[in-house]
C-alpha cells in the first residue's frame, strides 16, 4: 500500500517519457493525479497499521503533508493540461525580448510525477536516510521542472537552486550521519529504533545533527538567511511549478527538520530545538518583509512571502503548545493560498505579459475573475479573518503570548509590514484605474477553476474545521511540538 | 588501521591541496576521481574486515561511479566547452593554500573536540572535515560551472568519509540511494553545464546577468 | 426680575455711559433718554435687504436679541431671584452669548461683503479666548461658594476678610475685561468709529437697517446690562430684602455704566494684535482665580 | 435575539442578491438599500427593547475553530451603540441609492451595495459578539469592507493611496488588539468575553494596547491620520456611515475593555482625559483651517471622539474617587455625545455630499451662495453646523452641558483634588469656541454670500431621496436638543450597566431631568422670542415696502464675489494665534506678480513619515542581500550552519 504510492507516479512518470502523443500523456497526468489523491484518502482514512521498523509508514505528520501535497498536485495538474495546450512552442521573452523555445512536453510532464513521487517519498518515509534520499530526489526532480522555459534567466535560477539546495542538502546529510552516529557504531538511522532508544544517543552529537539537519533542510525550506535560491527559482519557473515548489515542497522539506526534532524530543531534549527554531523564524519574517517593500515583481514577492511564512510556520514550532497547533494549520492553510495565488499569478502574466506590478493596472476590467481571485488571495495572505491564515496566526500568537511579549510583538510587526509591501503593490494591480486599452479577454475555465477551488478550501478552513482533520492537526502538532 | 589506509588518506590530503591549487580544468578532474576511489578503497578495507562481503562489494561500486563514471561526464561536458582554465577566481590560488592549511588544522581540531567513540580513526575524521571544507571552498570561490560540480563533489566525498568513522556500516539501500543521488546531481550539472555552454559560449556562473542585478526601478 | 429691567432700563444705561464721557471731555453730551428715541425711529423706518442675502440675514439680529433676552433671565437681581436657576445654568448663559454670536456673523456672512467677512473673522478670533476665560470665571466663583446655579453664587454674601476680598478683585477684574470685550467697547473696539478697517462688532451690522438695527442695538443694550448686571451681583454683597436691594442693585448696574464710560474716555484703541494677549491674560486671570480659590477661602 | 439575527441575515441576503444583480445597476441599488433599510429596521426593534430596560436573551452557538465561539448578546451597552449604527444605516442607505444612481460606474453598484451591507452586518456582529475570536473576525470584516467602499471611485488619483494608508492603519491598530486578545486569552484560557479577568500585574500594559487598538479605529490624535484621508475618498454616503457609526466602534471597544479590565485605578481616568482632551484640540485646530469640506468634518470627527474619551476619563476619574452618582452624570454626557455626534456628524457628510453632488466641488474657496440654490441641502447643513457647535437650542449642546455639569460638581466637591475637572471644562470652553468658528466657516463660505465658482452658481438641488435623510436627521437634531430628558431615559440603562450602580444611577440621573426640562424650555423660549420678534418687524414693516438692492458695503462701486471673505482668510487670525498649523507660501516675486498661499499641514504627520522612512531605509540597506550570486547564497548557508553551531555548542 505504501510503496504503492511511491511507485504510481513514478512509473507514470517513465511512462510519460515514452509516450508521443500529447492528449495521451495530459490524461496520463490527470489519472494518475486523480489516483495519487484516492489512494491518499483511502490511506488517511483507514490509516493501514505499519510493522515496527518498516521503512515506509504513516503517521500524522506524514499523512497531513502528503494531503496537501496530493491536493495541490492535482489541482497543479488541471491546471496543467490548460497551460501546456495553450504555451506556443516558440515565444519571445517579455523583459528582453529574445526568443526562446520550451522544454519538450514529455520531459516535464514526467518530471512533475517524479517530482510528486520523490514528495510521497519523503513524507512516508520512516527512515532518516531514505528521507534523505527523497529530499535529493525532489531537488533533482525539480531542476528541469524550473528549467522549462529554455532561456538564460530560468538556466541561471536552475543552476543557483540545483548547487545552493545540493550543498544544503548535503550538510543535512552530514547532520543525519551525525545522528546515527550519535547511537555508536550499532547506529543506525531508522526512526523508529532511535525514538526508542534515544534517551541513551550521545546528546552532543544529536543536538549537533540536529542543528545541521536545520540549517541543510531550512536551506530546501527558504529559511532566512539561506533563502537566497527561492526567490530566483520562483520568479523564473512556470507559475504552476512555483505553486508546487511553494505549496508542497516547502512543507516536505520542513517534515525533515519536525522528523529530527521528534528524535531529540523523545531523547528529552526538546527545548534545545526551541531556540534555533525561533531565531530563525522571525529572522526569516523581518528579513523577508523588509524585502518585500521593495520587490517591483509579483512572482518574486510571492516567494519572498513564502519565505516569510516559512519563518512563521518554524516560529510557531518553536514555540510549541498551542502554537504549534496554529503552525500545522498554517502549513495547510499557506500551502492553499500560496499555491492558488501562483495560479493566478499565472493568468495574469498571460494577460499582461510583464512581471512587473508597476505595469500591471486595471485588471479587474482586463481579467475579471483572475483579479477577483487575485484580491481574494492576498487579502487570505495578510491574515484577514475569514480566511484561515488570520485563524493559524492567532493560535500561534496565542501560543506566543502566554509567555512574553516581546517575540510576539516582533511577529506581529514583521506580518504587519510585509502586509504594508504587498498590499501597497498588489491590490492596485486589480482595482487600480485604467487597464491600457486592453480588451477583456476569456478566461478558460482550467484556468479560473483549480485556484477558485484552493481558496475556496482555505475559506472553509478559516470559517469551519472538520473535527476529523483537528483531529490530525492536533496529532501532527504533538509529533511536532516537542509536546 | 593498516598502514595502506594510512598512505591513501595522506594522499587525499595532497589531493585536496592540488585541487585549491591547480587551476588547469583537467587535473583537478582528475584528482576528484582519484580521492573518490581512494576514499572508497579505505571503506573497503574498514568494511571488509568487520562487517562482512555485500558491504565491502559496495565500496568497490562507490569506487567505480565516482572514480569512473562522474569523471567521464564532466569530461565530456569540458570537451564539449573548450574551456581548458579556470580565470581569475574569486579568491588567489595563493590564498585558497593558505586556505586549504587552515582548513586541515580545522579538521584535526573538531576530530579532537568531538572525541570520537573508540574504533574511529580520528585521522579518517579530520581529513573528513578537511576535504568537506576544500568542497565548500571551491564552491563558493570558483567561476567555472564545472569547478563547482567538482566543488560538489568533493564536499560529498568529505561527507562520504565523516560517514565512514562515525557510522560506519550503513543499510545497503540507503548506501545505494545516496550514491546514486549524487550520480544524478553530477549527471544533471553535466548538461546544465552543456546548455549554458550553448548559450553563452563561457561558463561563468558569475556573468549570467543574473536577474536580480537588472537595473531595479524605484522602490515600492 | 432681571429681564423686565433690563427691558426696562438697558438704554438708560447706555445714556449714562455716553454721558460720562461726554462729561469727562467737557461736553453736555446727548439727553440721557437719547437711546429710547433711536429705538423708537428706527422701529418705524422701512429697511432696505441686498439682493445676495438669505433668510439667515433675516434671522440674525431677531436669533440674536432673543438669545440675550434668555441669557438675562437666568441672572438674579440682587435678592429677586432669577426666571430660572438650576445647577450649571451659567453654562447656558454662555452658550446662549455664543448663538446670538453664531446667528450675527452667519448674518455677516450671508451679505457677501469683504467688511462684514473681516468683522466676522475678528469676532471669531476673540471669541474664542473670551468664551473660555467667561466659563472659567462663573465656574472659579461656583467653586469658591460651593453652589452651581447663579442665583445662589451671586446672593452668598462673602465674609470681609482679606481672602474673599482678594478673590472678588480678581474675578471682578476679569468679568470688568470680558465686559468690555463683549461689549465692544473702547480698548477691545470702538462702537463709535466710522472707519470700517478698524471695526469689529459694528462692521458685521453694516448692511442692516430699519427694525433689524433696533433689534441689534436693543440686543446691544440688553448684554451690557447684562453684564453690568453680573458684575454687580458679583461685588456688591446682598444687604437689604428686596424692593431696597434691588435698587441697590439697579444703582450698582449705573456705577459699572459709569466705570465703562470713565475707562473708555481714558484709553485709546488697542493695535488689533495686543487684543489676543489681552484676552489670554483674562484667561489667565481666571484660572488664577479658580486656582487660588480654595487657598483664599482657607486664608479668610 | 432572533430579530437581530434576522437583521443580520436581511443585511447578508441585501447584499448578495445586490452583488449578483450587478447586470442591472437599477436593481442592485433598490435590492442593496432596501435589505440595509430592512436590516435596520429589525435591529432596532431589539434594541429599544433593552434600551427600556428588559432582557433579551443572548446567543451561544459552537464553532468549530479551536477557541472559537458564536456567542452573541445584546446588553444595555452595545443595544446603545447599536442604535445609531442601524439608524445610520437605514438613512445612509436611502440616501446612498440616490446618491449612486448617478454615479459614473453603474457596473459597480451591485458590489458596492455588498460592501456596504456587509459592514453594517460586521458592525452589527462587532457590537454584539462575546467571544474575542468572533469579534476580531468581525472586527476585520468591517475593515475591509469599508477598504473596498472607500476605494469605489479608484480612478480617481490618491483614491488608492487614501485606501491603502486605511487598510494599512486599521491592520496595524488591529495588530495591538489582537496581542490583547492573545494575552488575555492566554491568561484566562478562552476567548469568551465573561472568562476574562485582567492578570494581576499586567492590567496597565493591556489597557494602554487597548487604548492604542481602539484609539486607532476611533480616530484618537496622533493615531487619526487615516481619518482625513479615507473619508474624503469615500462617496459620500459611506463616509457618514464610517465617521458616523464606525468610528464609534473603536469607543465601545474601549468602554468593553474598561468593563472587562475590572475597577479603573485614577490613573486611567487622567490618562483618558488627556488623550481625549489633546485630540479635541488637535482635532478642531486642524479642521479649523481646513479648505476640502470632507476633510474638515473628518478632522472634526477626530475632535468629538476626543470630547467624549475625555467624558469617559471624567466619568473613571471620578468614580475612581468613589462617587458613582457624579460619574453616571460625566459618562450620560459622554455617551449622549456618541448620539448626538451620529446624528449630526452623519448630517453634515450627507450635506458635504449633496453639495458635492450639487455645486460640483468641495472646495470651500469654489463654493458660496449654495442656500439660495439648494434651500433644503442648505437649511439641513446650517442645522447640522450649528448643532456640531454645541448651541443651546440643538443636541449638541446638551451632551457638553451634562460633562460641563459632572465637571463643575466634582470641583465644588470638596473632597476632589480639581485637576482633572479644570481641564475638561477649560478644554470643552475652548474647543467649543473653536467648532463654533471652524463651523461658522464651513457654513457661512459654502452657503452665504456670492458663489465664488460658475459650478457653485449654475449648481442645482439633489433628488429627494438623498433630502429625506438629511431632514429626519436635522429634525432629530432640533428634538434631542429641546427635548434632552429623551436622550437621558436612553443612557441610563448602559450608565447603570457600565458602573454598575443602579440605584446611585437611576437616582442621580432622575435628578438631573428637571434641569434638561428647564434647558429645553429656555431654548424653546429663546426661539419663540425670536419668531415673536420676526412678527414685530414684519407688523412694523407692514407700511412700509422694503426694497431690495445690491450690498450696499459702504459705498462699493463693483463688488464682485472675489472680494469676499474666503475660508482661510476667515480662519486667519486664529492660525495665527495657534501658530504651525498652516504652511504659508509667499511668493515675493521681484517683477511677477506677488502671492499668498497656505495650505493646511498636519503636525502628527512628520514622526510617522520618518518612521515609515526609517523602515524603508532599512529595507534598502538590505537590498544587496539580494546580488542574485550564487557564491554568496552558498557562502551564507555556511555562514548560516557555522553561526548556529557555534552558538548553541560552543
Amino acid at each position: 500500500m505504501m510503496l504503492g504510492l511511491v511507485l504510481l507516479p513514478l512509473l507514470a512518470g517513465l511512462a510519460a517519457l515514452a509516450i508521443r502523443a500529447r492528449r495521451l500523456r495530459e490524461l496520463l497526468l490527470l489519472g494518475t493525479a486523480l489516483l495519487h489523491v484516492a489512494l491518499v484518502a483511502a490511506a488517511a482514512l483507514t490509516r493501514p497499521a505499519a510493522a515496527e521498523g518498516a521503512w515506509l509508514a504513516l503517521d500524522d505528520l506524514g499523512v497531513l503533508f502528503l494531503l496537501v501535497t496530493s491536493v495541490l498536485f492535482l489541482a497543479v495538474s488541471f491546471y496543467a493540461v490548460g497551460y501546456l495546450r495553450r504555451e506556443p512552442e516558440q515565444q519571445t521573452d517579455p523583459e528582453e525580448g529574445f526568443l526562446f523555445s520550451n522544454e519538450p512536453e514529455p520531459t516535464f510532464v514526467a518530471c512533475l510525477l517524479l517530482f510528486l513521487a520523490s514528495m510521497t517519498l519523503v513524507t512516508l518515509s520512516r527512515h532518516l536516510g531514505l528521507l534523505w534520499v527523497g529530499i535529493e530526489a525532489t531537488t533533482l526532480a525539480s531542476a528541469p521542472l524550473v528549467y522549462f522555459h529554455r532561456q538564460h534567466r530560468s538556466l541561471e535560477a536552475t543552476w543557483r537552486y540545483l548547487i545552493v539546495c545540493s550543498v544544503g542538502i548535503a550538510l543535512a546529510l552530514l547532520g543525519n550521519l551525525l545522528i546515527a552516529g550519535a547511537a555508536g557504531p550499532a547506529g543506525s538511522l531508522g526512526l523508529d529504533d532511535l525514538l526508542a532508544r534515544a534517551p541513551g544517543l550521545r546528546r552532543e552529537w544529536l543536538e549537533a545533527g540536529f542543528l545541521l539537519v536545520l540549517v541543510g533542510y531550512g536551506t530546501k525550506m527558504g529559511l532566512a538567511p539561506m533563502h537566497g535560491w527561492l526567490p530566483d527559482a520562483h520568479g523564473e519557473s512556470p507559475s504552476l511549478v512555483s505553486a508546487l515548489l511553494s505549496g508542497a515542497l516547502l512543507n516536505c522539506a520542513f517534515l525533515g527538520i519536525l522528523r529530527v526534532r521528534q528524535v531529540l524530543t523523545a531523547a528529552g531534549d526538546s527545548e534545545f530545538a526551541a531556540g534555533p527554531l525561533v531565531a530563525f523564524g522571525l529572522l526569516s519574517m523581518g528579513l523577508a518583509a523588509l524585502l518585500i517593500l521593495r520587490q517591483p515583481d509579483y512572482k518574486r514577492l510571492l516567494a519572498y512571502s513564502s519565505v516569510e511564512h516559512m519563518g512563521v510556520l518554524s516560529f510557531g514550532v518553536g514555540v510549541g503548545g498551542v502554537a504549534a497547533f496554529g503552525a500545522m494549520l498554517h502549513a495547510v492553510v499557506h500551502s492553499l493560498t500560496k499555491a492558488a495565488l501562483f495560479l493566478v499569478a499565472g493568468n495574469l502574466l498571460g494577460a499582461y505579459a510583464t512581471k512587473r506590478m508597476a505595469a500591471v493596472r486595471g485588471a479587474r476590467a482586463v481579467v475579471p475573475a483572475s483579479a477577483a481571485l487575485w484580491v481574494a488571495g492576498i487579502l487570505a495572505l495578510s491574515g484577514v479573518p475569514p480566511f484561515g491564515i488570520f485563524l493559524s496566526e492567532l493560535t500561534i500568537l496565542r501560543g506566543a503570548a502566554a509567555h512574553d511579549l516581546v517575540p510576539a510583538a516582533l511577529f506581529l510587526l514583521f506580518l504587519g509590514i510585509a502586509f504594508a509591501g504587498v498590499s501597497a503593490q498588489a491590490l492596485p494591480m486589480a482595482l487600480g484605474g485604467d487597464a491600457g486599452g486592453r480588451p477583456r479577454m476569456r478566461e478558460p475555465v482550467t484556468r479560473i477553476l483549480p485556484p477558485l477551488l484552493l481558496l475556496a478550501f482555505a475559506l472553509l478552513l478559516g470559517a469551519w474545521l472538520p473535527a476529523p482533520l483537528v483531529r490530525l492537526v492536533e496529532g501532527a502538532a504533538r509529533l511536532a511540538g516537542g509536546g | 588501521m593498516s598502514a595502506l589506509a594510512l598512505l591513501a588518506l595522506t594522499v587525499v590530503v595532497l589531493v585536496n591541496f592540488r585541487l585549491l591549487g591547480g587551476s588547469r580544468m583537467v587535473p583537478i578532474i582528475r584528482g576528484g576521481a582519484l580521492q573518490g576511489v581512494l576514499l572508497a578503497g579505505v571503506a573497503f578495507a574498514l568494511r571488509f574486515e568487520h562487517v562482512g562481503a555485500e558491504s565491502a562489494a559496495l565500496a568497490i561500486l562507490t569506487a567505480a561511479i565516482k572514480g569512473f563514471l562522474l569523471p567521464g561526464l564532466l569530461l565530456r561536458a569540458l570537451r564539449q566547452v573548450e574551456i581548458r582554465r579556470e580565470v581569475e577566481p574569486f579568491v588567489g590560488y595563493n590564498l585558497s593554500l593558505l586556505f586549504g592549511a587552515l582548513a586541515l588544522g580545522a579538521g584535526v581540531l573538531v576530530s579532537q573536540r568531538f572525541a570520537p567513540g573508540e574504533g574511529v580513526q580520528p585521522l579518517l575524521a579530520s581529513v573528513g572535515v578537511f576535504t568537506l571544507l576544500t568542497g565548500l571552498f571551491l564552491v563558493v570561490t570558483r567561476r567555472k560551472a564545472i569547478t563547482q560540480a567538482l566543488g560538489y563533489l568533493v564536499f560529498e566525498n568529505g561527507i562520504y568519509a565523516i560517514g565512514l568513522c562515525v557510522a560506519p556500516e550503513q543499510p545497503l539501500l540507503v548506501e545505494l540511494g545516496i550514491l546514486l543521488d549524487v550520480l544524478v546531481a553530477v549527471f544533471v550539472m553535466g548538461i546544465i553545464i552543456f546548455h549554458i555552454q550553448r548559450d553563452f559560449s563561457h561558463i561563468d556562473v558569475d556573468a549570467l546577468e543574473t536577474p536580480s542585478e537588472r537595473p531595479r526601478e524605484a522602490g515600492a | 426680575m432681571e429681564l423686565v429691567l433690563a427691558l426696562l432700563l438697558a438704554p438708560l444705561l447706555t445714556g449714562v455711559v455716553r454721558r460720562t464721557k461726554a462729561v469727562v471731555a467737557g461736553r453736555r453730551g446727548p439727553p440721557l433718554a437719547q437711546a429710547y428715541r433711536d429705538l423708537w425711529k428706527l422701529l418705524h423706518k422701512s429697511a432696505v435687504y441686498s439682493r445676495t442675502t438669505t433668510a439667515v440675514f433675516r434671522a440674525g439680529p431677531v436669533l440674536g436679541l432673543a438669545c440675550v433676552g434668555g441669557a438675562l433671565a437666568l441672572v438674579p437681581a440682587g435678592p429677586a431671584p432669577a426666571l430660572a436657576s438650576f445647577p450649571g445654568d451659567f453654562v447656558l448663559l454662555v452658550a446662549l452669548l455664543g448663538t446670538a454670536r453664531f446667528a450675527t456673523v452667519l448674518a455677516a456672512l450671508d451679505t457677501g461683503s469683504s467688511f462684514e467677512g473681516m468683522g466676522a473673522s475678528r469676532e471669531l478670533g476673540f471669541a474664542v479666548l473670551a468664551e473660555p476665560a467667561l466659563l472659567l470665571v462663573l465656574a472659579s466663583l461656583a467653586q469658591a461658594t460651593g453652589a452651581w446655579s447663579l442665583v445662589p453664587v451671586l446672593r452668598a454674601t462673602p465674609e470681609a476678610e482679606l481672602g474673599a476680598f482678594a478673590l472678588l478683585a480678581i474675578v471682578g477684574a476679569t468679568l470688568f475685561g470680558l465686559l468690555l470685550v463683549e461689549n465692544a467697547r473702547i480698548p477691545f473696539d470702538d462702537p463709535t468709529t466710522h472707519l470700517e478697517l478698524t471695526m469689529v462688532h459694528e462692521v458685521m451690522v453694516l448692511d442692516h437697517g430699519g427694525p433689524d438695527l433696533a433689534a441689534i442695538e436693543a440686543a446691544a443694550m440688553l448684554k451690557l446690562w447684562l453684564f453690568a448686571g453680573l458684575l454687580a451681583g458679583v461685588l456688591l454683597p446682598v444687604v437689604a430684602p428686596a424692593p431696597l436691594g434691588v435698587a441697590v442693585h439697579v444703582a450698582g448696574v449705573f456705577a459699572v455704566g459709569v466705570a465703562v464710560g470713565g475707562i473708555e474716555s481714558s484709553m485709546a484703541r488697542l493695535r488689533l494684535v495686543r487684543v489676543p494677549q489681552i484676552l489670554v491674560a483674562l484667561v489667565l486671570l481666571a484660572l488664577l482665580s479658580w486656582v487660588l480659590g480654595p487657598e483664599l477661602a482657607a486664608l479668610s | 435575539m432572533t430579530l437581530l439575527l434576522l437583521a443580520v441575515a436581511a443585511l447578508g441576503c441585501g447584499g448578495l442578491s445586490a452583488a449578483l444583480a450587478s447586470r442591472w445597476p437599477g436593481w442592485a441599488g433598490r435590492l442593496g438599500a432596501g435589505g440595509a433599510v430592512l436590516g435596520s429596521a429589525l435591529g432596532l426593534v431589539p434594541v429599544a427593547r433593552v434600551l427600556s430596560g428588559s432582557e433579551v436573551g443572548a446567543l451561544e452557538l459552537g464553532w468549530a475553530v479551536p477557541g472559537g465561539a458564536l456567542s452573541l448578546a445584546l446588553d444595555p451597552l452595545s443595544a446603545f451603540f447599536l442604535a445609531p449604527i442601524l439608524a445610520l444605516t437605514a438613512l445612509t442607505a436611502c440616501y446612498g441609492h440616490g446618491y449612486l444612481a448617478a454615479d459614473a460606474h453603474p457596473r459597480r453598484r451591485g458590489l458596492s451595495w455588498l460592501w456596504f451591507d456587509a459592514l453594517a452586518a460586521s458592525m452589527v456582529l462587532v457590537v454584539t459578539a462575546r467571544n474575542g475570536l468572533l469579534f476580531l473576525v468581525a472586527w476585520e470584516g468591517m475593515a475591509v469592507a469599508s477598504y473596498f467602499l472607500v476605494v469605489h471611485h479608484a480612478e480617481r488619483d490618491g483614491v488608492l493611496r487614501a485606501g491603502w494608508l486605511y487598510l494599512v492603519a486599521t491592520h496595524l491598530g488591529t495588530a495591538f488588539l489582537l496581542l490583547l486578545f492573545a494575552r488575555l486569552a492566554a491568561s484566562s484560557g478562552s476567548f469568551d468575553f465573561a472568562a476574562w479577568r485582567a492578570p494581576a500585574g499586567g492590567a496597565a500594559a493591556l489597557f494602554v494596547l487597548a487604548l492604542v487598538g481602539f484609539g486607532a479605529k476611533a480616530g484618537l490624535a496622533p493615531l487619526h491620520l487615516w481619518l482625513p484621508e479615507a473619508h474624503p475618498a469615500a462617496p459620500s454616503h459611506v463616509s457618514a456611515l464610517l465617521s458616523g457609526a464606525m468610528l464609534k466602534t473603536g469607543l465601545y471597544g474601549v468602554l468593553r475593555m474598561l468593563e472587562i479590565l475590572g475597577p479603573a485605578p485614577r490613573s486611567w481616568g487622567t490618562w483618558l482625559v488627556a488623550a481625549g482632551l489633546v485630540s479635541a484640540l488637535a482635532g478642531v485646530l486642524l479642521a479649523l483651517v481646513q479648505r476640502d469640506l470632507k476633510r474638515l468634518l473628518a478632522y472634526s470627527s477626530v475632535e468629538n471622539v476626543g470630547i467624549v474619551l475625555a467624558g469617559i476619563g471624567l466619568a473613571v476619574w471620578i468614580r475612581a474617587h468613589g462617587d458613582s452618582g457624579l460619574a453616571s452624570i460625566a459618562l450620560a454626557g459622554a455617551l449622549l455625545h456618541v448620539w448626538n455626534h451620529a446624528l449630526f456628524k452623519g448630517l453634515l457628510f450627507l450635506g458635504a455630499g449633496s453639495i458635492g453632488r450639487g455645486a460640483g466641488s468641495l472646495d470651500l474657496e469654489a463654493l458660496g451662495g449654495l442656500l439660495r440654490r439648494m434651500p433644503w441641502t442648505g437649511a439641513a447643513f446650517l442645522v447640522g453646523a450649528a448643532a456640531i457647535a454645541a448651541l443651546p437650542p440643538l443636541n449638541g449642546f446638551v451632551s457638553e452641558f451634562l460633562l460641563y455639569l459632572a465637571a463643575l460638581r466634582s470641583v465644588t466637591a470638596a473632597s476632589l483634588p480639581s485637576l482633572a475637572p479644570l481641564a475638561v471644562i477649560a478644554g470643552l470652553g475652548l474647543v467649543g469656541g473653536l467648532a463654533a468658528a471652524t463651523f461658522a466657516k464651513a457654513a457661512g463660505i459654502a452657503l452665504l454670500g456670492e458663489p465664488r465658482s460658475p459650478g457653485a452658481a449654475a449648481a442645482r438641488e439633489v433628488g429627494p431621496a438623498m433630502r429625506f435623510p438629511m431632514v429626519v436627521l436635522a429634525a432629530a437634531c432640533v428634538v434631542l436638543g429641546l427635548a434632552g430628558p429623551l436622550g437621558l431615559a436612553a443612557v441610563e440603562a448602559p450608565v447603570a450597566h457600565l458602573l454598575g450602580a443602579r440605584g446611585e444611577a437611576a437616582r442621580a440621573l432622575g435628578a438631573l431631568a428637571p434641569t434638561l426640562w428647564t434647558v429645553g424650555a429656555v431654548g424653546g423660549g429663546v426661539l419663540l422670542a425670536a419668531l415673536g420678534f420676526a412678527g414685530l418687524r414684519r407688523s412694523a414693516l407692514a407700511g412700509r415696502s422694503p426694497r431690495t438692492a445690491p450690498t450696499w458695503d459702504c459705498g462699493y462701486g463693483a463688488p464682485t464675489p472675489r472680494m469676499q471673505y474666503t475660508a482661510s482668510s476667515l480662519a486667519q487670525p486664529l492660525t495665527a494665534l495657534f501658530g504651525g498649523l498652516v504652511r504659508e507660501r509667499l511668493a515675493r516675486g521681484a517683477s511677477g506678480p506677488r502671492s499668498f498661499a497656505s495650505e493646511p499641514r498636519d503636525p502628527a504627520e512628520p514622526p510617522f513619515r520618518r518612521a515609515f522612512g526609517a523602515v524603508a531605509a532599512l529595507a534598502a540597506r538590505l537590498a544587496p542581500l539580494e546580488t542574485g550570486s550564487t557564491h554568496l547564497y552558498v557562502l551564507y548557508v555556511v555562514i548560516a550552519a557555522f553561526a548556529v553551531l557555534l552558538w548553541k555548542l560552543a
